[in-house]
């Protein structure tokens, strides 16, 4: 049980925690799992984002879901997003792009431009 | 038999629903039994005529026993034009069943279905609770080779 | 996909964030935590009508805003909810109509998916809006990932004290209870919903009375449809005059739009009332697929219509495709290229309807039937000219006779596909 | 309240709806579905009229009447539709007049005559349903029904036996029992409701198929023999053959509102077995012998009055059979007590 105060201390709280404002963390992957996603195979992207965090030892990067955007062509879609640069939204991602863009993108900063579906500011 | 399922609801006919979808979901053969729907009619005092009424309105449910796996395909006007139809032979070959029947070794059952609401990714279909979409012959044969593999 | 390199290069597909009301959220927060949810703003309108607004100014906001119904028959909402808010009664009951299944239709779905508790502070606004204690959401059986998400939301609902007794010491108590369905279409129609949520054959009751006076075990219930109910938020946040500058005249606000078929990039886009159908798919739709024609657009699900290139800069909104005697319906725009056979697509239309009459009433149940072999006649090249006159002949009575808008829905897209798209039925019969 | 149908003012009941009105003041509007017993289903939707400033048909057994409403039954469009609706209703199953039982009492065909169908337009009947007849005396013939839903409401709602329902969707309703068995084996105790309501040839007397046309028959009321409710029934005789076809309750008596039970209904073979006394017999050493009434009743009445004497009034008892009415139950009574003197008198309070 929340008071109304309480409630409005979280929507601050929560409003920064979004834009990655105060917190720790670098960056954050946000998997889109819908049902199009799940069914275009969004388990087994967000695993593989989950084991290769693991693996590399990625403490800075924080994994999400998130529903469907409406682009279900695309699908899966996996976000990445980090403070004062453009959300990135990439498109069809597989188990193995998905590794391939924790290891360009997340490590190493280079967007891969082959998956990418929009950037926006 | 079935008071685990029963008792988590209150006895009232609104419950209906509900308890038949936990009832068939909890059998190995999909269906809702006559033994069911008797325990069911004592429970919530509600008429068997009933009961069979709600069970054959609604296409989810089944009053005969099927397989361990439900493949729904959907045949609505956006799944049709994007080729359900050929989906739905490959499908039949590979069983080797037509639609509404169970393959002989009891893993699946091939139903129809209406619109899953998965449109942009048609043609699109449900296995149990899992939905699959932008199907081609030949991922429907891996799917099928996959459960196959599983089961 | 010769089209993702395409997209790569620009960067640029065009979400359409900036004017998403209902889906604002969906495809960007987590739906599973409600912080997330509390964090851009939501609840913020459920505070602002517990504290400083009565009932009847909430109703009288949503009235004004002129939202209309988005399942596809348009009626104005706020009306809707001022017939029953007056109402002594001492139980009302808000009923949220998630059975999407209109063909072609799933922004409902994505609602619900990505963004459950904008349909859970919606359904509790309405319902202090016209005196409800309990909501029921009746989500169809086939909807598995809202059905959990919807579920977890009203724990946490419940948990963060935003739903249950006294609310935030208003005084004001609400529940709200998860109904399921297991695959019928009709059901969709809010008295058949009633009747299944109630437990029985989801079949449609007779109106008047209408829900709104006695619905669901008699009692007083409001029925709206989750994109109904995923604007209000919006409008009470900002307000019934900002609402009205988005969307044309008498169609304010946005509509989710479904596109799907022979289009480059299926999905959903959610855009101001009165887009036209040329914007839709080009913009949102990514244009044709592989470079066809356009030939036909199936707008509004089954029982909707087959519009042909004619119509491509027509608004699409309520009023204006209605005065072209067609209709928006749940919004789905499913898109056909000039290879397709418009007689194998009515086809499609008539077996669905056929498979999904309850069988309550003697025009559908017979009349379904009867189209069904008179259309797969004609697609097995058995058919005579006399028979397109038969099939308009008979969908016109079912549209005078049937019980509710299922047996009536056929005439549109039989007459649609065969006054706009004679030739591919003429191919046939010769 | 005025009401007016096709032009002409009628005075018309508040709580009535507008096929009430048109029916009462003799104004045919097809229905197979409506039965002042199950009330207004609007599921055949043969009832259909224009209301004057009303856009479309409306049904008008569900249509509450309204001061100064104009109502038209008889044009073009509303013919046309209603001949529409009940040519499906026509062509959705065997309605094949010439073998129906119910020929001459069918309110499809009534509606059919009155449109002037001859022939359903359309072939829509698939003929994989069998006819059961697997109960002692309803036969239920599927390819005749027209899920007009009478039955289902009777017998649920009416009679609450809560057999029969709806089963499947669509084309596919049909009706079923219990959990989709045979009327035989279901726990269908045969009242013969749903026969009653049955608009058409679906529920039949099974007995009474094949022995007599409808039209052919004297209908004779009167109280059912049975036990003592005195519920008001319809004897259905075919003169001919001095014979009993039919049993049906009367639908404005107000004991039984039509209804009847299995045995009221159905239990009538007894009036022409073989076995039924008609003339009183008189055992003679040790064989029986008929006699007229009048000596029988001369024997029984010295008989009794010498067992009066000679033991008391106490050593008889009467007993007096549940068959017979409250009068003369009445009249029974008065003569063990004032009669033979005592207060041993009883009833058998069942059949």
């Amino acid at each position: 049980m929340k008071t109304l105060d309480e409630l409005r201390k979280i929507r601050e709280k929560s409003q920064q925690k979004i834009t990655l404002g105060e917190s720790n963390n670098r960056v954050k992957i946000v998997v889109g799992m819908g049902t199009s996603g799940i069914a275009l195979g969004a388990r087994e992207v967000m695993k593989a984002i989950i084991e290769e965090v693991a693996i590399r030892n990625l403490t800075d990067v924080i994994v999400t879901q998130t529903g469907e955007k409406g682009l279900s062509s695309m699908e899966p879609v996996v976000d990445v997003i980090e403070d004062g640069k453009p959300t990135i939204t990439y498109g069809n991602i597989t188990p193995e792009k998905a590794r391939k863009i924790i290891a360009e993108h997340i490590v190493n900063g280079k967007i891969v431009n082959d998956f990418i579906v929009t950037m926006l500011n | 038999m079935y008071e685990d399922i029963l008792k988590k609801y209150s006895p009232e006919k609104e419950n209906l629903i509900s308890i038949l979808h936990d009832i068939q979901n909890s059998d190995p053969q999909n269906y809702v039994s006559e033994e069911a729907v008797q325990e069911v009619s004592e429970y919530l005092n509600v008429p068997l005529s009933h009961i069979h009424g709600v069970l054959t309105f609604y296409t989810m449910y089944s009053t005969k026993p099927r397989g361990k796996n439900i493949i729904r395909l959907c045949e609505s006007p956006p799944c049709f034009l994007k080729g359900s139809e050929n989906i739905l032979k490959k499908l039949c070959e590979i069983l080797n069943v037509e639609v509404g029947e169970t393959t002989e070794d009891g893993i699946f059952t091939l139903e129809l279905c209406a619109c899953l609401g998965v449109c942009g990714n048609a043609p699109a279909m449900m296995i149990n609770e899992d939905v699959y979409g932008n199907l081609t012959e030949k991922k429907v044969e891996q799917i099928i080779i996959d459960i196959k593999g599983r089961a | 996909m010769k089209s993702k390199s395409h997209i790569a290069d620009t960067h640029k597909y065009n979400f359409n964030y900036e004017n998403r009301v209902v889906l604002k959220n969906s495809g960007i927060i987590d739906p599973e935590n409600i912080e997330e949810y509390i964090g851009v703003g939501g609840y913020k309108a459920w505070e602002k009508v517990l504290t400083q607004m009565k009932p009847m100014e909430v109703v009288e906001e949503v009235k004004v805003s002129g939202l209309l119904g988005r399942g596809g028959a348009a009626f104005p909402a706020g009306l809707k909810w001022s017939f029953t808010a007056p109402l002594k009664a001492e139980q009302k009951y808000i009923v949220i109509n998630a059975d999407e299944g209109e063909p072609g239709t799933f922004k409902d779905r994505l609602i619900m998916e990505g963004d459950p508790h904008k349909l859970l502070e919606g359904t509790m606004i309405a319902a202090y809006a016209v005196g409800a204690s309990k909501s029921y959401i009746y989500i169809r059986g086939e909807y598995t990932l809202c059905i959990s998400r919807l579920k977890k939301a009203i724990v946490q609902a419940n948990e963060y004290g935003i739903l249950g007794e006294n609310i935030f010491d208003s005084g004001f108590n609400h529940e709200i209870e998860i109904k399921i369905g297991a695959g019928a279409y009709v059901c969709g129609e809010e008295t058949a919903l009633i009747e299944s949520m109630e437990g029985n054959r989801g079949t449609p009751r007779s109106k008047p009375p209408f829900p709104g006076v006695e619905g669901a075990w008699h009692k007083p219930t409001v029925v709206n449809n989750v994109e109904t109910i995923a604007n209000v938020s919006a409008i009470i946040n900002n307000g019934a005059d900002w609402y009205k500058t988005l969307g044309v005249e008498g169609c304010y606000g946005t509509k989710v739009y479904t596109i799907m078929g022979d289009v480059e990039l299926p999905g959903l886009c959610e855009a101001e009332m009165g887009t036209s159908l040329r914007t839709i798919i080009n913009k949102y739709g990514g244009g044709m697929k592989n470079g066809k024609q356009f030939k036909a657009a199936l707008v509004g699900g089954a029982a909707g219509v087959f519009l042909s290139n004619e119509m491509l800069d027509v608004k699409m909104d309520f009023n204006t495709l209605k005065e072209y005697e067609a209709v928006l319906g749940s919004g789905a725009i499913l898109v056909m290229n000039e290879d397709v056979d418009i007689v194998e697509m009515l086809w499609s239309v008539i077996r669905f309807f056929r498979h999904e009459s309850c069988g309550k009433c003697n025009p559908c149940s017979n009349g379904t039937t009867v189209l069904y072999n008179l259309i797969d006649k004609i697609r097995k090249g058995k058919g005579k000219e006399a028979d397109l006159d038969e099939l308009i002949r008979i969908s016109e009575a079912m549209f005078l006779t049937s019980f509710c808008a299922l047996g009536q829905s056929p005439l549109m897209p039989i007459k649609s596909a065969i006054n706009n798209f004679k030739e591919d039925f003429l191919t046939k019969i010769k | 309240m005025i009401v007016y149908l096709n032009g002409k003012a009628y005075e018309a009941k508040p709580e009535e709806t507008v096929l009430q009105l048109a029916l009462r003041n003799g104004i045919y509007i097809p229905n197979l579905c409506f039965h002042e017993k199950t009330g207004k289903a609007a599921k055949c939707r043969a009832c259909v009229v224009e209301i004057e400033g009303v856009p479309g048909l409306k049904t008008s057994c569900n249509l509450p009447v309204t001061d100064g409403m104009e109502v038209t039954t008889n044009s073009e469009k509303v013919l046309q539709a209603q001949r529409m609706v009940v040519d499906l209703a026509l062509s959705s199953g065997q309605h094949d007049c010439l073998s129906c039982e119910q020929n001459g009492n069918c309110e499809l065909q009534d509606a059919a005559y009155y449109l002037g169908i001859e022939r359903p337009s359309f072939q829509l009947y698939d003929d994989d349903y069998e006819v059961d007849d697997s109960s002692e005396f309803i036969r239920v013939d599927r390819s005749r029904c027209i899920s007009c839903g009478r039955c289902v409401v009777g017998c649920n709602e009416t009679v609450v036996n809560e057999v029969i329902n709806f089963g499947n969707r669509g084309f596919d309703t049909k009706i079923i029992f219990d959990d989709n068995l045979v009327m035989g084996t279901s726990a269908c105790v045969q009242c013969g409701e749903c026969v009653q309501l049955c608009p058409v040839g679906c529920l039949i007397d099974k007995r009474a198929i094949g022995s007599g046309r409808t039209w052919e028959l004297e209908k004779v009321e009167t109280v059912c023999p049975y036990c003592g409710v005195g519920c008001r029934l319809e004897v259905h005789i075919d003169r001919k053959q001095d014979k009993i076809i039919r049993v049906t309750g009367v639908e404005d008596s107000p004991t039984n509102n039509g209804m009847l039970c299995v045995k009221g209904r159905y239990g009538f073979d007894f009036v022409n077995s073989e076995e039924r006394l008609t003339t009183p017999l008189i055992k003679e050493n040790g064989k029986f012998r008929e006699a007229d009434w009048d000596e029988a009743i001369a024997l029984v009445a010295g008989k009794f009055s010498d067992i009066k004497k000679e033991f008391g009034s106490d050593s008889i008892a009467g007993l007096a059979s549940a068959k017979v009415t409250n009068e003369e139950n009445f009249v029974f009574q008065k003569l063990i007590r004032r009669e033979v003197g005592t207060n041993n008198v009883d009833h058998c309070a069942r059949l």
